[in-house]
């Protein structure tokens, strides 16, 4: 049943794969940019640059090249950097954790705080407190997260000197890279210094990158959850004698959960796109660096696997939580 | 039926704002009187350099003309540029904003009202738009527009038409099942009439709403974009570029910083209050979904 | 990659979260011998021949070496080639080599290793080197410690490209055995140190090299932090996180050498910026091309860009290197450049249109300096349109030939040799060149294989001169140099911007 | 002693910056094992007294005066956790909407097993004793619906659910607030009948609230009526419908239609009942306005009670007791006389073909029927039955897979633009509900005259009609203004009726259109359909669930039941004998007629 159920989400996923990879290298085809010019070394000749052209296979047809990357793609190769010289799949696997342990981070911080930041505006509603909140994520959601981020180090890197914001953890406690998550690796080491450390060195950007979700999270909630409590079954939990507490913990969190986990899914896939600035910012060696260094020296191989992965981690997130959707709304499974 | 329930007012005309409405239609109001009143109120031409006076602090003291909000990094007044700049954040945001809303909403009607397989190949089209992230979107395609004025709006455009489609075909949809579309038909309204006079006058709250939340965060957008080196041409005094410009002094004058930051906050916190006060005053859950 | 977890990994994972909640805030670990850098740009790859990479040179210096190099006064030194003389026909060139270097992995160092790494390798393999030493037909190998280079043609730049980009020697029988991918992934050099730990684009752990033969480096671990921002750079050096941050604007280090525990380092190098001139539009009159340069005020830039710290220049060559004359001026006079424009039938009123084309950020200050310039223009009847471009996009224009009237470029040459000046810059043949004429062609082709030093630094100081008088390139200032470190570092500048921490002592 | 009693309570709220008694001076009586009913028009207070036992007033309520003793205890002095103590224990509640009452995101037996848990029923206990429980209310497979969902039942099945709920505690009082209202007319039948075993079995005290005086009189021992927040009348339920001393419980009955006895004219109350903000203005008798018999003085002081016979007392202001006038009912007018028929529909069907796997569902199986002019015809039918189907079909709002559709002798069956135009002259559609089917944004002249909008008629003209349609139904012109949300649920109607009139259809075709409507506005509605069947000569088709309504104003009748057609004919024959097992069966589930047929209205 479960599978009756996920199996057409994975084949509209897989079909979405296919065409946002279609998108993305045609889009990249438009780009004004010569991956090869940048590529040549002082003194190349024309000669030099007509070769390198064809190493890469882009005097090709678009077409042709399209397949043939696809072709590789099916094989789990995303090609050969132009610029890097080395086989771009393992260098994506070698970013990817990082940026998605910050959006994991993020998310985390996010929903967390937007919950509880949900809870206490809808526990003060319909109080002069409740405006003051109200103002208050408006102010939240209004500033940019660059801002967040500059602020962040400004506060607390320099001046206050409480946290790092370089990288993801010291140099002395660089342990050996087994999961590629500094979290996992630190404590498979055995080493619980430095998984504070990267937890600290975790906290500002991901503080950067959740600012942004929480008052999202924290309206959605609240709002669901004023237009669950007045739903006739509320009413009749109240009536079978359940207290205010009872009431939203036992019906009213589970039925605002809904639209709550909606929008978390759509703004998990902005989140691992707004990491690209984060990562920038915090030195995060994350996809969102790759991408930008490749941006710069016209890397299409590079820029064209990166947003081929952002993609899917898009469309992956919003695949687990219309999965989660699922478990959670029964109206929606299937008989 | 509960005695107090009283029909929804669904005119925007005899609204009642809440006040964080009012209060952000106000802050709105001032940035367009200062972008609109910009030649006037400008102490000093925005481009104007000058090598001599650079990164000099707010001066307040004396008579005479000042640097209000001091210099950048190349001589030029703070002040003038953030008032020049509320223009073009002004033009950036209704330029964003329109293009979005145009593109968005003529999408989403077709959508919306024709059903079957153009709403599927247009959702799915959605879809496929939504799993760009939007800063790498708007990258990629300043990589491709080459910077510009023009060209950031285009890019936001590009990138958020998928918000107004969305949430419109939804609205479209909802306005299709009632009565009132079904019995304007069988009094024989042909499709052009339908949408003029029963379908599009359901959605023009819900449209202004995004308009709104849209302008916003067409500013945020642009500040993003300039922080990353693409964004308008050099002539232009726009606040992100004046983030930029100022980043790499931000410690040793903070004022050039603050200040363009201090206005986009405003600027955005203006067009979301005003948003969300249109929103509440509307349907507070359809747009949160979105 | 794969996650292979045991049940003692999982009773650790489970331990380490219990523990480090309790644990005290993180400390801070700077011991006397290490030392970690904050800097702007990783390796592209840890084959140091593969790419000519301006950024990574510094990095590659420190793991691989170079057959000379440099004092930090740009004097050209011994490095692992102690002696070198070329024959007068400039077709060969006899090398001796130390006979007490050795890689890391312990193998000796010898003219094999050189034979390889200038001959056979870029011979074999596609490499950026190919192209730099297409002219050598072959290295003999006279003896462990003698090698003598043999050009098809002249090469009187094979000595300074010697200490240039990519040309750094690396072992033949170990990269041979592993294969290239296997060296990308544990390089081996005969550097003053070895690479301990590696992540792209983030942090490259160094260990000191203890049998360098130049002696152990005083830091004994070395950390590169890559940071490509430049206020995360600043930052890191302001909160102490490091001990030394390259490249941060000049006023940011400024303020920062106020503090009394920081220095900074603030000092013109070797680096140019330059206005490459266009042959088209309104720069094809010479008039305008000079008004143009009369019209730019470079000691108020300077000042107001650089802390007045960068050299303003008037021939595409830094001050003091061979290829400058230093009793050519071309002096700042904009009644001059006002006069020049008129006289090519243009004003203030009606003024000359052209385009500019800038970079945003891929040099520090590049845009500031561009959009001061097109100011200083407006006012003489230049109105430039001034566009922003990606460094690709420049690239792409200059091959293609598509250039506007004028581009902001900043030309590095941590060798000073003029031939890596305006020899390339100008050169039509070279796809560095905007200027596209055949009288430059002429005036460059000797100079290309006159062997002679003192003959070839002499024509260049003459030809740039030359070049400046026709208009053929607008030069402006010399780069900048930024380090701002604690006191305790024992900072060397270098006058070409390497930042080497093997030069470096603490106390 | 009684179980539940209250004692003059009054509750006040502030709206509109002024204080307001939303329920003023309400007093009854319940004892155990008897069951009261609450009987009122919509916005009459009746829910409130539910929430008020409950202690669950809205936010800004609160009761001003008065006593309510359970159990020999004021509820209202005591603390808000020991009353909640009693809520499921000892006070249960049935609820309006079945379907909305359960959490749609938790099984049923989940919500039993929570329920059963506060009760103190140990875990392992709790499965049995939910199946046992959902067994009594006669569910079957009671083991299955404790793993479902409720969007998985039908609303009877979780009115069961409910009703299962309430009685597991064996609770001394069952508050059911309208508990059938949502359900089809059967279904409603079926649950009654259970109510009222459960409430035997149990012996439990019932309060039953409903707008339905017909289930009231079949229900309730006693019966309280209530008008916008004033009690009115008390006392047991045979002797206030046989005899109703106050002049609103009279009005209700006289404008509720019969489904027994000979047919006359409804007698409708002009006006609606005030609303909350209307309250505080009236200080004296709330009814006064549209009271035939009230004086000046009645407006001004309040109603004053006095008893009428044992256990039957009026709370009414003086003029009530001068005395009652007595009219006799109206004839019925003649049904028009048939002529040749306008409308014809031969074998009108639709199937919906399946998709991937999935069966055709048949919506109607083919359908015959003729309309006469000035004929009135009525569809019958529960929901899922298909007669909303056939509207949409006659239409065309959706194409028949079978069959044609003959208006005055031309086939109008093929969409196409010529025959929409035909279609569109001579047959208009009143739709349900008028909240969604009059667009909120435009004015009540601009909607009437929509039909003129399509022949771009000058506004001039376009108001004068308007000023004519508002007239012919019962409109003041000078409402041509306001937007639907400025008007009453009656006035919406008449407003969506106009405009089906604007372009003078032969036939015009009511899609249920006094359901949700109170009795003395469907009273007025049903009259009006009436009148311009007389003065316009226009022939209804009626499409309705509710048997009294069908009968009080068609001619003939067309019974439909899950897609297929099961009886059809004239009206009279067909209430009278009716041949179907269905139609039988619908007959039956209707609570009787409160009055002996020969002893005549009193009014």
């Amino acid at each position: 049943m479960i599978l009756r159920a996920i199996l057409p989400r994975l084949l509209a996923a897989l079909m979405m794969v296919v065409l946002v990879s279609v998108l993305v290298f045609v889009m990249l085809r438009q780009l004004p940019m010569d991956p090869v010019g940048m590529s040549l070394p002082p003194g190349a000749t024309e000669a030099d640059r007509l070769a390198l052209t064809r190493e890469f296979g882009l005097d090709r047809p678009v077409a042709e090249q399209y397949l043939r990357w696809g072709a590789g793609l099916l094989r789990g190769e995303f090609g050969v950097s132009v610029n890097l010289r080395r086989a771009v799949g393992p260098l994506i696997a070698s970013v990817v954790p990082a940026t998605a342990e910050l959006v994991a981070a993020g998310l985390l911080l996010g929903t967390v705080f937007g919950i509880g930041g949900g809870l206490v505006l809808f526990a003060v509603r319909r109080t002069p407190w409740e405006g003051v909140g109200d103002v208050l994520t408006s102010i939240l959601v209004s500033v940019p997260e660059f801002v967040w981020a500059i602020g962040g180090i400004l506060l607390f890197g320099v001046w206050a000197h409480a946290l790092p914001f370089i990288g993801r953890v010291d140099p002395q406690n660089v342990v050996a890279a087994r999961t590629g998550f500094m979290l996992l690796d630190t404590l498979l080491a055995g080493r619980p210094a430095a998984f504070a450390d990267a937890l600290a060195h975790l906290a500002l950007p991901a503080t950067a990158l959740g600012i942004t979700l929480a008052p999202l999270v924290t309206r959605i909630l609240r709002s669901s959850l004023l237009g669950v409590i007045v739903e006739d079954f509320v009413q009749m939990a109240r009536l079978r004698g359940l207290t205010e507490r009872q009431v939203l913990t036992r019906h009213a969190l589970r039925n605002a959960a809904l639209p709550t986990l909606s929008l978390i899914g759509v703004q998990a896939g902005f989140m691992f796109g707004g990491t690209l600035l984060v990562e920038v910012i915090f030195g995060w060696p994350g996809l969102g660096n790759l991408m930008v260094t490749a941006v710069r020296s016209g890397d299409i191989p590079v820029i064209q696997a990166a947003a081929l992965v952002y993609c899917l981690g898009v469309l992956l997130i919003n695949l687990v939580v219309d999965l989660a959707y699922l478990r959670l709304n029964p109206r929606l499974r299937l008989r | 039926m509960n005695p107090l329930s009283r029909p929804v007012r669904p005119h925007l005309s005899r609204a009642q704002l809440p006040a964080q409405g009012w209060a952000g239609g106000l802050l709105v109001l001032l940035l367009g009187i200062v972008a609109a009143a910009a030649p006037w109120i400008s102490p000093a031409p925005p481009n104007e350099m000058d090598l001599l006076a650079v990164l000099l602090p707010p001066d307040w003291s004396g008579p005479g003309p000042h640097h209000w909000l001091g210099t950048d990094n190349l001589g030029r007044d703070v002040l003038a540029r953030l008032v020049w700049g509320a223009r073009i954040a002004f033009v950036v945001a209704g330029g964003a904003a329109a293009g979005a809303a145009v593109v968005g909403t003529a999408l989403g009607l077709v959508a919306g009202l024709l059903g079957g397989w153009t709403d599927w190949a247009i959702s799915r089209l959605v879809d496929l738009w939504m799993s760009f992230p939007p800063v790498v979107l708007s990258l990629l395609l300043l990589v491709a527009l080459g910077a510009g004025l023009g060209n950031v709006v285009l890019a936001i455009v590009l990138v958020d038409w998928t918000r107004f489609c969305r949430v419109l075909r939804s609205e479209v949809m909802v306005i299709r099942r009632q009565d009132y579309v079904s019995a304007a038909r069988l009094i024989g309204f042909g499709p052009l009439r339908m949408i003029r006079r029963e379908v599009f006058p359901g959605i023009v709250p819900t449209l202004l709403t995004l308009v709104a939340l849209e302008m916003g965060i067409a500013v945020r957008v642009e500040a993003v974009l300039s922080f990353v080196g693409m964004s308008v041409p050099a002539d232009v005094p726009a606040w992100g570029q004046m983030i930029a410009d100022a980043r790499g002094d931000m410690s040793a004058a903070p004022w050039a910083i603050l200040a363009p930051i201090g206005a986009i906050v405003l600027t955005v916190i203006g067009f979301n209050l005003l948003g969300d006060g249109l929103r509440r005053r509307l349907d507070p859950r359809l747009l949160g979904r979105t | 990659m794969t996650p292979n977890l045991t049940r003692r990994d999982m009773g650790r994972l489970l331990a380490g979260a219990g523990l480090a909640s309790l644990l005290p805030g993180r400390v801070l670990a700077q011991t006397a011998d290490t030392l970690s850098i904050a800097y702007p740009g990783d390796v592209p790859v840890w084959d140091p021949n593969l790419r000519t990479h301006v950024v990574g040179h510094s990095l590659f210096k420190c793991v691989f070496d170079q057959p000379l190099t440099y004092t930090p006064d740009l004097k050209l030194s011994p490095a692992i080639v102690t002696a070198w003389q070329a024959s007068p026909d400039g077709k060969t060139l006899e090398l001796t080599l130390r006979d007490d270097v050795s890689f890391h992995n312990g193998d000796r160092l010898t003219a094999e290793d050189f034979r390889y790494t200038f001959f056979e390798r870029p011979h074999a393999e596609k490499l950026d080197t190919t192209g730099i030493w297409r002219r050598v037909s072959d290295i003999e190998v006279a003896s462990p410690t003698r090698a003598i280079m043999r050009f098809s043609d002249a090469m009187p730049s094979a000595i300074p490209w010697l200490s240039f980009l990519a040309s750094f020697v690396v072992p033949k029988k170990y990269m041979t055995s592993v294969g290239r991918d296997g060296f990308i992934a544990r390089p081996v050099g005969s550097g003053p140190y070895r690479l301990a730990s590696y992540q792209q684009n983030a942090r490259i752990g160094l260990e000191a090299f203890d049998g360098y033969w130049d002696g152990a480096p005083a830091y004994k671990q070395v950390t590169f932090e890559i940071l490509n921002d430049v206020s995360s750079r600043t930052a890191a050096i302001e909160s102490r996180r490091v001990g030394l941050s390259s490249d941060i604007s000049v006023r940011e280090a400024n303020r920062l050498g106020q503090d009394p525990q920081l220095k900074a380092s603030v000092e013109p190098f070797t680096d140019i910026y330059v206005l490459q001139v266009g042959n088209t539009g309104g720069f094809t009159d010479s008039r305008v091309r000079l008004a143009a340069h009369h019209a730019i005020d470079k000691v108020a830039i300077s000042r107001a860009l650089f802390g007045g710290v960068a050299k303003p220049i008037a021939v595409p060559a830094a001050h003091g290197t061979p290829g400058y004359p230093e009793d050519f001026d071309f002096p700042f006079d904009a009644a001059r450049a006002a006069a020049l424009v008129k006289e090519a039938g243009f004003s203030a009123e009606k003024p000359v249109d052209v385009t500019f084309f800038t970079t945003n950020g891929t040099f520090p200050g590049d845009y500031d300096l561009s959009r001061v310039i097109v100011q200083m223009w407006g006012r003489i009847g230049i109105r430039a349109r001034l566009e922003t471009i990606e460094f690709v996009q420049y690239q792409e224009r200059l091959r293609a030939g598509t250039l506007p009237e004028a581009t902001m470029y900043r030309w590095g040459n941590m060798t000073g040799d003029p031939e890596l000046y305006s020899g390339y810059l100008l050169n039509p043949k070279f796809p560095f060149a905007a200027w596209k004429s055949p009288d430059v062609s002429a005036r460059l082709d000797p100079l290309f294989v006159e062997t002679d030093p003192e003959k070839r630094f002499a024509g260049y100081r003459e030809f740039n001169k030359w070049a400046v008088l026709q208009g053929y390139a607008i030069p402006l200032l010399q780069g900048v140099t930024t380090s701002v470190y604690r006191r305790t570092v024992g900072f060397v500048p270098y006058a070409n911007g390497w930042i080497r921490p093997s030069a470096y002592k603490p106390g | 002693m009684s179980l539940l009693s209250l004692r003059d309570v009054t509750v006040t709220a502030r709206l509109g910056g002024i204080d307001v008694e939303l329920l003023r001076r309400v007093s009854f009586e319940l004892a155990a094992g008897g069951v009261l009913g609450l009987v009122g028009e919509s916005g009459a207070g009746k829910s409130m007294v539910g929430r008020l036992i409950a202690g669950l007033l809205p936010d800004g309520f609160r009761v001003s005066a008065g006593r309510v003793m359970f159990d020999g205890a004021d509820l209202l002095g005591q603390p808000a956790a020991a009353v909640r103590r009693l809520l499921g224990r000892r006070i249960a509640f049935i609820p309006q909407e079945p379907s909305a009452a359960l959490d749609p995101v938790r099984t049923i037996g989940w919500q039993f097993g929570q329920h059963l848990a506060r009760l103190g029923v140990a875990r392992g206990m709790r499965p049995a004793r939910a199946a046992a429980a959902l067994a009594e209310v006669g569910l079957r497979d009671p083991a299955g619906v404790l793993g479902r969902y409720a969007h998985q039942l039908s609303g009877g099945e979780c009115q069961r659910v409910l009703i299962a709920l309430a009685f597991c505690s064996a609770p001394a009082l069952v508050v059911a607030d309208e508990p059938t209202t949502a359900l089809d007319v059967t279904t409603q039948a079926t649950i009654v009948a259970l109510l009222r075993r459960m409430q035997a079995a149990h012996g439990t005290a019932v309060l039953f609230i409903t707008h339905d005086l017909r289930l009231a009189h079949d229900v309730c021992d006693d019966v309280m009526v209530l008008y916008a927040g004033d009690p009115v009348e008390r006392g047991p339920a045979d002797r206030l419908f046989t005899a109703p001393a106050h002049p609103y419980t009279r009005a209700l009955l006289a404008a509720n239609p019969r489904l027994t006895g000979p047919r006359t004219m409804l007698r409708a109350l002009p006006d609606t009942m005030p609303g909350p903000l209307a309250f505080a203005a009236a200080p004296g008798c709330r009814f006064a306005s549209r009271c035939e018999i009230a004086d000046p003085a009645c407006a001004a002081s309040p109603p004053v009670w006095r008893l009428v016979a044992e256990g039957h007392d009026v709370g009414c202001a003086p003029a009530c007791q001068a005395g009652l006038r007595r009219v006799a009912a109206a004839a019925m007018p003649a049904p028009a006389n048939a002529g040749v028929p306008v409308l014809r529909v031969a074998g009108l069907g639709k199937v919906y073909p399946g998709g991937w796997g999935r069966p055709a569902t048949v919506a109607l199986e083919p359908v015959s029927l003729e309309v006469a002019p000035g004929e009135i015809v009525g569809i019958v039918g529960e929901s899922g039955s298909g007669k909303s189907t056939l509207a949409r079909l006659l239409v065309g709002l959706e194409t028949p897979s079978s069959g044609t559709v003959t208006l005055d002798g031309t086939d109008v069956t093929a969409a196409n633009r010529a025959n929409d135009a035909r279609r569109r002259a001579a047959l208009q559609m009143v739709f349900q509900n008028p909240q969604s089917a009059l667009n909120p944004r435009h004015t009540v002249n601009q909607l009437v005259t929509q039909a003129m909008e399509v022949a771009r008629a000058p506004m001039a003209a376009r108001h004068a009609r308007a000023a004519e349609l508002l007239r012919a139904i019962g409109l003041s012109p000078e409402l041509g203004g306001r937007y639907p949300f400025q008007l009453s649920g009656g006035q919406r109607q008449r407003v969506n009726i106009a405009r089906a009139l604007c372009a003078t259809p032969r036939i015009l075709l009511a899609d249920e259109i006094v359901s949700g409507l109170d009795v003395s506005v469907q009273a007025q509605l049903l009259n009006l359909l009436l009148r311009l069947r007389d003065e316009m000569g226009v022939a209804i088709l009626v499409i309705s669930h509710d048997l009294s309504v069908v009968r009080y104003l068609c001619d003939r009748v067309l019974v439909l039941h899950r897609g297929r057609m099961v009886e059809s004919g004239a009206a009279a024959e067909m209430f009278a004998r009716p041949r179907s097992d269905y139609t039988r069966a619908l007959l039956a589930a209707c609570p009787p007629d409160p009055l002996p047929v020969a002893e005549g209205m009193p009014t």
